[in-house]
């Protein structure tokens, strides 16, 4: 038997975060992306380098589902928590997005002579905004609530369950609740945050027009660096030991505490983490989108979202953006094209994905790849 | 093929026991051996729905000492374990760590980073994890959130494990996943996990079953190796292995939830009581 | 210009606002064409039910409703069933008689209804001056029911031209409950009565009949108008009426209270039946089975196919649909199950996340299947007349008999699912596939045969909820969607694989929204439910019934 | 380019296909009308029909694509007030056109949306007005129950100025709100019968959608007759009493701008277009498809755009804006209606309907002619200052 | 009555089992030993058809069963004794013993034979306890309970002595003795415990890397070359 070297095993553990080729790939997606809002900027329309703003637009929302979902897959895919209520993270950051955007529509229009508050609230006889909506005209406490509410939403609620030691689908269920209960209490119009309507018509974002191409192009590269810089942190956690230990929690919990690890900590980190980055996202799309209510809330919602990482490829990294992408991009392409049938299509993809692509879509490529790989060793020996 | 057998295993000093501070947040203090005594079990009782699984038991084990427990199919031996390590909480009684811990009232986790191992009667790993991670998880660090967060493997810690995987005899193997090992293999590499864990008092349930007879003999080499720095608590249905390792020991037999005998392996082996529930003739 | 609507199934004309110069014309037109040998029935007043002005048409009906003549009743009758047919241009009146097409004059011949007849409508207020006048007119029928239940309409009635009547009634009725009842409709009139010894009694017999309407005009009597002064003067009616309201209210407590249990109780019934598949499909296989709302509305649609069959083939067993809907949902959805069990599922065994994109996805192509093949609207599936309806309790309280009904069939289908998974091999079989699948199969157990047949059993079992709730409220493509989180919120609270607490979750659940509701609104009491079972399973984190034991860590 | 797009914006999956798939089908119908006749401008008109899966960012991401991508001219769509709110910055931004079938709570005017539906003053005000009356049975006290959201919680606000400004105190309004989707209404019935013991007493139902069955059921399960407590309610229709038996209903109300069951030539030939419409393109249950209030919306909808079209000389969106007030059309509900020169609403004459057991109602009250629409309540503070003038660009 | 030839066996791409080919008869006991994870228990899977060949055949009673399904092949008459116990953790002790009879017909499958208490008297006295609470030993036994009931005509033991108490190991080589005494059953017995197989092997065969390297019979058991196959 050979020993293996110490510098073999160092080697082991500190790997590069992706391969160089996969490097490569990030890279390239990523440039493709960057450039279509300058196509659309630069050239005219009809130019055949032009990109439509509706397809930034449209790649700019799924870059926020993408952000999601790559939250979501960091609890479900290595922590082996399942979240049926992600919903409730997402849509609270873009709550605290909305509020800030809402304020300031509200304030260009006192200016043309209204009230000073946005449309809701005059109508339910509020003559100022409720306690919780103070400073949020400031545009840093807005972007400081879009990380704290829901990261601390999901600490206080993580840290009961964790300790509980509530798992598997107790988990999901409860998340569920959560957000369901959530949805309910948005609903309400008395709860000041719009009711079914929810917040939309928003104008303008830190003194930028919204609709102005510009801004929108901002926006896109804003979310584009953000995924970026998310997917490389992700990937950098989950290859550390705290990672490891993270895959552990997942497979066999109760034995990482025989060796001295108190998996809590560990849950509650990756957890509220995972919300923070939806909430991120939420607030992303909101700007973007145009619009947020309580359907963000519903569970159907964040069961699709599930569904992103699932037909990705969970515990991938790359599989939820690819997810993501995929299904939203096919949900859009199959709402045109065939609007009475896209349902069936979807579906069935749902199912053959889960038959015959276990890993998802990225699992897919894996073997696809692997074959090639062989082929091509079996060529060169 | 290894000449230099366990040995390897020997500790530098700097893995000398109560050379570091503890590093679990859970043992504020250390455990304190004064008396020379490192675990106490004190009229210790167990039911389960009725069932009295451990009954008065009362136990205790020194520093340094390995100490052998036989005993019938379902005498209590592994929930003895359980009481110790935290799984199980006894109905009354108290087991103390030391003159000052009181495991009692300690999680697993803090039993654990307190300086207590143990290998599962059914060999438990990561199964998702290569060998190498296995080992990396369970070595002695501190286990807390932040500090792992921020923790890489540093080059001597890397030979540690190295040493072990040789230990263990896994080499060859340290890449692979380990749910994939045979349930031999799974069983060294929980020893190995334990070893990297460098507790004071390790608790081995069942350490040779699906061993071969040779590997099984290099086991017990690996535990009189031990013996004297660590304390053991070993159970075992092997009988030669037990007398392998017991060597002039003290062998502890319990039966139906408390002990029954107590004494050499050769007092036992000829204890009629011992025969009659255990050995069988 | 009048259309004829082209709507075939509906043979008679639409009808339409009778423009005025029309009953001007009828009017005309009926009082030059007399009526022959009912001069009872004069035909003025026929004439008047089909006036433009609703004033017009209330005294004509009270007038028919005092007339002596039996026939009185039939017009007025076929007036509240919209049975009577009028036509300017023949200044006629028709009956068309209840079963069939028969049509006759309001005379009684027979006679044919022609084209240029419409319908006379009425509307609420006639509708209820035609009931009062026919329960005047029913005071004294042979048939004690009717009786009664003409007494019981009269007691709500306001007018004070009825105490003749009522008290001519009461001095020849023999049936005590009958007597009662006039009793109470007399007081209730007297309480208007100038004179205060009238009034003290008819406070007294009011107390007694605890019925919620009679708090108000009681109330009343304690309250002081603008001038300060007491609407009752007499201080011995007032101090009366004080202990009537108080007796009420007390009463009317009590009601609340048993109606919350009630309400409870088949809430949770109702949420049993939705859970109970998936407690099998899910809870003993392992399924996170999105698609088990869908289930539920297959049955529900099932029910629906089969009331549309009856009224096809077998329009006299109507009221029978039904029990023909439970074994034909049963099977329809069973099958549906194996179906999928045998495509999709199975494949999936021991990878229960993926089950959860897997059903999900079934669920969207079954909803989208229905939508297209049945449209995207609600169908109708109408309450059969036994389940129509409820029984009042407790005067004041009415427990509907198809809440009843549900309540002891979730029963029942539970008892037949505690039967068969427990007095069968089939549950043991379950059990040990959930448990160790490979093990199961190394024994011997045809783990495939009892996938499909288990999978397939909570899915006919979703059938039948299906049917139950196909009784209650709408059916349409997204039914499974509301019943889904429900389901699963009660199969985790009981906790997973146990039946029993998928019973006592499911009517936990129920009870303590319907007690919560009357506080805190439904929206409210909503929420707080769901925030009760995330505070609940903080404490018994594996739901009611946790498997306990070495194994589960 | 000889075709002109039209998009249509209703979900036909999700839960607001229950009401929205026929808008689409008849909006299909009336296209292939118009061009049977010859089309606009001489050019036929070609539908883009979109699923926004009723999901209020799928509408907007819908209306972008539609607006910007396929370039229709205008789009006839929506159905809840959310997904409407969804799509407006969108029509903003993009200088789009929204014809607007249903009715809704009012407080809004935009430049760029025409309402084709009911403001309250259209539906709500003349019903409760009914109820009122002596024929509507006098009622002295009031239910308002609603589904919890901004439509119902408008309208009731609406309604409480109105029923205090006849008089009619807090002590005798009860509002009460389930969750979407509620089912059990027992409690809830246990509750208006217990209120109504105190008076006559009707009920103002803003329940939304699938509510409603599981609340009539209840309803004529527990013996509250019409009789006894009228319920009136805004959004049940024709189209919604397909899926009730309709027995126990009998005598419940309805307040709307158009019924199937009125009796004048333009409607016996929507009718009769729309059952021939149905059996050609084999919709789901063909044979018993039924008009509603927002189908007929969306006809005269369509029509009206295409006259604003015809009469502008181009589909540009700011000349049909400009084009579009004053226009009119002979309409099924038996009277001329038009668009009011400034405010972007119909005039439209409101019909009372009680339930009639074959599913269809029997008018029992309507006003004297259309009436004209007020889009801010002028029972709710603070919108005396509003002008009910479309905003220019 | 059970013939294997040249089984080949693939996890992914390590071959574990190469061309193995054995056979067991009626009334004998055939010992299957090797070092760890040589692909003993693999092979056991393999006929027992939780895993599936890549290629040779597996023959009983002359029916070529190595495309059948696990639970097909149990209603031939093959029990198994996994290692690792693999007991229904949550069904009772009792209910763990009835699901040996699985393959039977339910009204043959009531009642558990006094046999079976007799052999394992702590079975008896815990019927109504959760097998998985059972201790290591206990679960042991209640395994090869498991394996009895079904009556079989082969028994496959994968390490049947790991965590029993000496005594019952004792009682246990004493029923392997009795069932082969029967001459009606085949058993083929994978154990480490070297004296314990030996003691009760007819026959053996040692596998290593996957592949026989050695068989014999009895006699040969202790010879040097087994030995040394079985060393580290
Ligand atoms: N959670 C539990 N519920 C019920 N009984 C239990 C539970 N845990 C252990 N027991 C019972 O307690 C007794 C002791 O079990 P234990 O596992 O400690 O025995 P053991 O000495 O380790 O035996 P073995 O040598 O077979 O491993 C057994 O009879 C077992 O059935
Ligand atoms: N599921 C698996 N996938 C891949 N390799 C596996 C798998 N299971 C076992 N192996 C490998 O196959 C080889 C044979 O394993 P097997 O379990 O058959 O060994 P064994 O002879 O039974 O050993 P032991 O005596 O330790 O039980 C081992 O090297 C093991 O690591
Ligand atoms: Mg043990
Ligand atoms: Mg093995």
């Amino acid at each position: 038997m050979t020993r293996p070297t110490t510098s073999e095993m160092l080697a082991l553990t500190r790997q590069p975060l992706f391969s160089p080729r996969m490097w490569a790939g990030i890279a390239s997606v990523a440039a493709v992306l960057a450039l279509l809002p300058l196509c659309n900027l630069l050239f005219p329309a009809g130019h055949a380098l032009h990109v439509p703003a509706h397809t930034v637009a449209l790649l700019g929302k799924f870059m926020c589902y993408a952000l999601a979902a790559l939250a979501l897959d960091l609890v479900w895919g290595y922590a082996g928590i399942l979240s049926l209520g992600h919903g409730i993270f997402f849509a609270l950051g873009g709550y605290a997005m909305g509020m800030y955007l809402t304020r300031a529509t509200a304030a260009a229009a006192a200016q043309a002579g209204g009230s000073g508050l946005p449309g809701f609230m005059s109508f339910l006889g509020w003559t100022d905004y409720p306690w919780y909506w103070s400073f949020t005209e400031h545009f840093a406490y807005a972007l400081l609530l879009v990380v704290l509410v829901p990261g601390l939403l999901a600490f206080v609620f993580g840290y009961f369950a964790f300790r509980s030691r509530i798992k598997g689908v107790y988990f999901s269920i409860i998340t569920q609740a959560l957000t369901f209960a959530a949805m309910l209490l948005f609903f309400r119009n008395e709860t000041g945050f719009g009711g079914t309507n929810g917040f939309t018509d928003f104008r303008s974002i830190w003194g930028l027009d919204l609709t102005a191409p510009g801004t929108r192009a901002a926006l896109f590269w804003l979310t584009l660096a953000v995924l970026l810089g998310t997917l490389v942190l992700a990937r950098a956690l989950v290859q550390s030991r705290y990672g490891r230990v993270l895959t552990a929690v997942r497979d066999a919990e109760a034995r990482v505490r025989f060796i001295g690890y108190e998996p809590l900590g560990f849950k509650l980190f990756i957890w509220t983490l995972s919300a923070i980055l939806c909430g991120i996202a939420g607030a992303l799309y909101v700007p973007q989108v145009g619009i947020i209510n309580p359907s963000e809330m519903s569970p159907a919602h964040s069961i699709e979202m599930v569904i992103w990482v699932a037909t990705g490829g969970r515990g991938t990294l790359i599989g939820p953006l690819i997810g993501a992408g995929v299904v939203n991009g096919l949900k859009t392409w199959f709402t045109t094209a065939m609007p009475e049938y896209w349902l069936y299509a979807l579906g069935a993809l749902f199912v053959l994905v889960t038959i015959f692509l276990p890993q998802g879509i990225v699992g897919l490529a894996r073997k696809l790849l692997n074959r090639r790989n062989k082929d091509k060793e079996q060529t060169h020996a | 093929m290894r000449d230099d057998g366990p040995t390897t295993l020997i500790m530098n000093p700097e893995h000398e026991l109560g050379g570091h501070a503890s590093y679990g947040r859970a043992a504020s203090s250390e455990v304190d051996t004064r008396h020379g005594v490192i675990l106490y079990l004190d009229s210790v009782n167990v039911v389960f729905d009725g069932f009295k699984a451990i009954n008065n038991l009362t136990l205790d084990i020194g520093v340094g000492e390995l100490r052998c427990i036989i005993g019938p199919n379902g005498a209590g031996k592994t929930t003895m374990m359980d009481i110790i390590t935290g799984k199980t909480r006894p109905s009354s009684g108290t087991a103390f760590f030391g003159q000052n811990i009181d495991l009692t009232t300690l999680s697993e986790t803090q039993i654990a980073n307190a300086g207590i191992g143990r290998k599962f009667q059914r060999p438990t790993v990561f199964e998702a994890h290569s060998v190498f991670e296995n080992l990396e998880l369970a070595m002695k660090a501190d286990k807390r959130v932040w500090p792992v967060l921020g923790a890489r493997l540093r080059g001597e810690q890397a030979d540690r494990i190295g040493e072990v995987l040789e230990t263990v005899g896994l080499s060859a193997q340290f890449q692979r996943t380990a749910g994939l090992l045979s349930h031999g293999q799974k069983q060294w590499l929980e020893i190995g996990m334990l070893l990297m864990q460098e507790p004071r008092l390790l608790l081995l349930d069942e350490p040779v079953a699906g061993m071969t007879d040779a590997e099984t003999e290099r086991t017990g080499e690996l535990f009189n190796s031990l013996k004297g720095k660590h304390s053991l608590m070993v159970v075992e249905h092997d009988m030669d292995f037990v007398a392998q390792i017991a060597q002039q020991g003290k062998v502890t037999v319990l039966c139906e939830g408390s002990v029954l005998a107590e004494g050499t392996m050769e007092q036992v082996q000829n204890d009629e009581r011992v025969i009659e529930v255990y050995l069988g003739r | 210009m009048n259309m004829h609507l082209p709507i075939p199934h509906l043979r008679r004309p639409l009808l339409r606002l009778a423009p005025a110069w029309l009953a001007a014309l009828l009017l005309a037109l009926v009082s030059l064409w007399p009526l022959p040998g009912h001069a009872a029935l004069e035909p003025r007043t026929l004439a008047a039910l089909a006036a433009a002005s609703n004033d017009e048409r209330l005294a004509a009906i009270g007038q028919l409703g005092r007339s002596s003549d039996p026939q009185a009743i039939v017009v007025l009758q076929a007036l509240h069933e919209g049975r009577l047919y009028a036509d300017p241009a023949a200044g006629q009146l028709w009956l068309q008689s209840g079963a069939g097409d028969a049509v006759t004059t309001a005379d009684g011949t027979a006679a044919t209804l022609p084209e240029t007849a419409t319908r006379i409508t009425i509307n609420n207020r006639l509708r209820r001056a035609l009931a009062s006048a026919l329960a005047t007119a029913q005071l004294h029928a042979t048939d004690t029911a009717t009786r009664l239940q003409a007494a019981r309409q009269l007691r709500h009635s306001q007018d004070a031209d009825l105490l003749p009547q009522l008290n001519v009634a009461l001095a020849t009725e023999p049936d005590p409950a009958v007597k009662k009842a006039l009793q109470i409709a007399v007081a209730s009139l007297e309480l208007q009565s100038p004179d205060a010894s009238t009034r003290l009694h008819a406070v007294n017999l009011l107390a007694h009949a605890q019925e919620a309407s009679f708090r108000a005009p009681l109330a009343a009597m304690l309250e002081k108008n603008a001038e300060g002064q007491f609407h009752e003067p007499d201080l011995a009616v007032r101090t009366a009426a004080a202990q009537a309201v108080q007796k009420l209210d007390a009463h009317l407590k009590k009601i609340e209270w048993a109606g919350n249990l009630f309400y409870g109780l088949s809430l949770g019934s109702v949420l049993l039946l939705a859970a109970l598949g998936l407690a099998i499909t899910f809870g003993l296989m392992g399924v996170i089975n999105m698609a088990h709302g869908e289930f539920l509305m297959i049955g529900a649609y099932a029910t629906w196919l089969v009331q549309l069959a009856f009224r096809q083939w077998a329009p006299q067993w109507l009221d029978w649909y039904v029990l023909a809907a439970l074994p034909v949902a049963f099977c329809l959805t069973a099958c549906v199950g194996m179906v999928l069990e045998r495509t999709v599922i199975r494949w999936l065994y021991g990878r229960p996340l993926e089950t959860l994109l897997a059903t999900w996805g079934i669920s969207l192509v079954l909803m989208q299947a229905v939508r297209s093949l049945f449209g995207a609207q609600n169908v109708e599936v109408a309450n059969p007349g036994w389940l129509s309806g409820g029984v009042e309790v407790m005067n004041g309280l009415v427990l509907s008999y198809n809440r009843l009904a549900i309540i002891v069939f979730s029963l029942l289908v539970v008892l037949f699912v505690w039967l068969l998974l427990n007095h069968t091999r089939l549950g043991l079989f379950v059990r040990s596939i959930t448990q160790n699948r490979r093990m199961a199969d190394c024994v011997g157990v045809p783990t495939g045969r009892i996938d499909m047949l288990t999978f397939g059993l909570g899915a006919g079992i979703a059938g039948l909820g299906g049917v139950a709730l196909s009784q209650l409220g709408n059916v349409g493509p997204d039914l499974g969607r509301a019943y889904i989180i429900d389901s699963f919120m009660v199969v985790v609270l009981g906790g997973v694989g146990q039946l029993a607490g998928t019973v006592i979750a499911a009517f936990a659940l129920g009870s303590i929204s319907k007690f919560m509701e009357p506080f805190a609104g439904a929206v409210l009491a909503k929420i707080a439910v769901l925030v009760l079972i995330v505070l609940f399973i903080q404490k018994r984190p594996q739901g009611l019934f946790a498997p306990k034991g070495r194994s589960v860590e | 380019q000889d075709t002109i797009k039209v998009g249509i914006l209703h979900s036909l999956t999700g839960t607001m296909a229950i009401s929205e798939t026929a808008l689409k089908d008849v909006a299909l119908m009336t296209i292939d009308e118009i061009n049977a006749s010859g089309g606009v401008l001489g050019k036929k008109l070609e539908a883009v029909v979109v699923d926004p899966a009723s999901s209020e960012p799928l509408f907007a991401e819908k209306a972008r694509e539609l607006l910007a991508k396929e370039k229709v001219a205008v789009v006839f769509g929506n159905w809840t007030s959310a997904s409407r709110k969804a799509v407006l910055p969108v029509f903003k931004e993009l200088n789009g056109l929204l014809f607007y079938p249903v009715q809704y709570e009012g407080e809004e005017l935009e430049r760029n949306v025409f309402y084709t539906g009911a403001a309250p003053n259209q539906q709500a005000i003349p019903a409760v007005e009914y109820l009122l009356s002596e024929d509507g049975g006098g009622a002295k006290r009031f239910v308002l129950l609603g589904t919890d959201y901004v439509y119902p919680r408008t309208t009731n606000k609406i309604l409480r100025a109105f029923l205090h400004s006849k008089g009619i105190t807090d002590a005798n309004i009860m509002e009460v709100y389930t969750p979407f989707g509620h089912a059990d209404y027992q409690t809830i019935i246990a509750d208006i019968k217990r209120f109504a013991a105190g008076g006559p007493t009707a009920v103002v139902s803003t329940i939304n959608g699938d509510s409603n069955v599981p609340f009539y059921k209840e309803l004529g399960n527990a013996g509250l007759k019409a009789t006894d407590v009228p319920v009136v309610a805004f959004s049940v229709g024709e189209e919604e009493l397909r899926g009730v038996d309709t027995k126990p209903l009998v005598g419940h109300l309805a307040a709307w701008n158009y019924f199937q069951s009125i009796d004048n030539p333009t409607n016996a030939a929507f009718i009769s277009k729309w059952k021939a419409y149905a059996k050609a393109k084999n919709l789901p249950k063909a044979e018993s498809v039924v008009t509603n209030d927002p189908m007929e919306a969306t006809y005269i909808g369509i029509n009206l755009w295409k006259q604003a079209v015809e009469k502008a000389g181009s589909t540009e969106v700011d000349k049909v804006i400009a084009a579009i007030g004053g226009q009119s059309i002979a309409s099924p509900s038996g009277y001329t209606v038009k668009f009011d020169e400034s405010n972007h609403h119909l005039h439209k004459p409101v019909y009372i309907g009680e339930i009639r057991e074959d599913g269809q109602f029997d008018v029992v009250w309507k006003t004297d002619g259309p009436i004209r629409a007020q889009p801010w309540s002028p029972y709710l503070p603070g919108n005396e200052k509003k002008s009910d003038k479309a905003p220019a660009k | 009555m059970l013939e294997v030839t040249q089984i080949d066996q693939y996890y992914g791409s390590s071959h574990t089992l190469r061309r193995v080919s054995m056979n067991v008869q009626s009334g004998e006991c055939m010992a299957l030993l090797g070092r760890n994870g040589v692909g003993k228990t693999t092979l056991l899977r393999c006929l027992t058809g939780v895993l599936p060949v890549a290629s040779g055949h597996i023959h009983f009673d002359g029916v070529d069963i190595s495309k059948l399904p696990p639970h097909q092949r149990a209603a031939l008459g093959i029990a198994y004794v996994p290692q690792g116990r693999d007991i229904f953790a949550r069904l009772t002790v009792e209910e763990n013993i009835l699901m040996g009879m699985a393959r039977f017909p339910a009204s043959k499958a009531r009642h558990i034979k006094e046999e079976v208490h007799e052999l394992f008297p702590v079975l008896k006295t815990m019927l109504a306890r959760r097998g998985g609470d059972l201790s290591g030993g206990q679960q042991q036994q209640l395994a090869i309970a498991r394996a009895l009931v079904a009556e079989p005509r082969l028994i496959i033991l994968d390490e049947p002595t790991e965590g029993i108490q000496p005594s019952i190991i004792k009682d246990i080589g004493r029923v392997i003795q009795m069932l082969k005494a029967r001459g009606n059953i085949a058993i083929l017995l994978c154990e480490q415990y070297f004296d314990f197989a030996h003691e009760l092997a007819d026959r053996f065969v040692v596998l290593n890397r996957g592949e026989v390297v050695t068989q014999g019979t009895h006699a040969d058991m202790g010879s040097e070359e087994v030995r040394r196959l079985l060393a580290v």
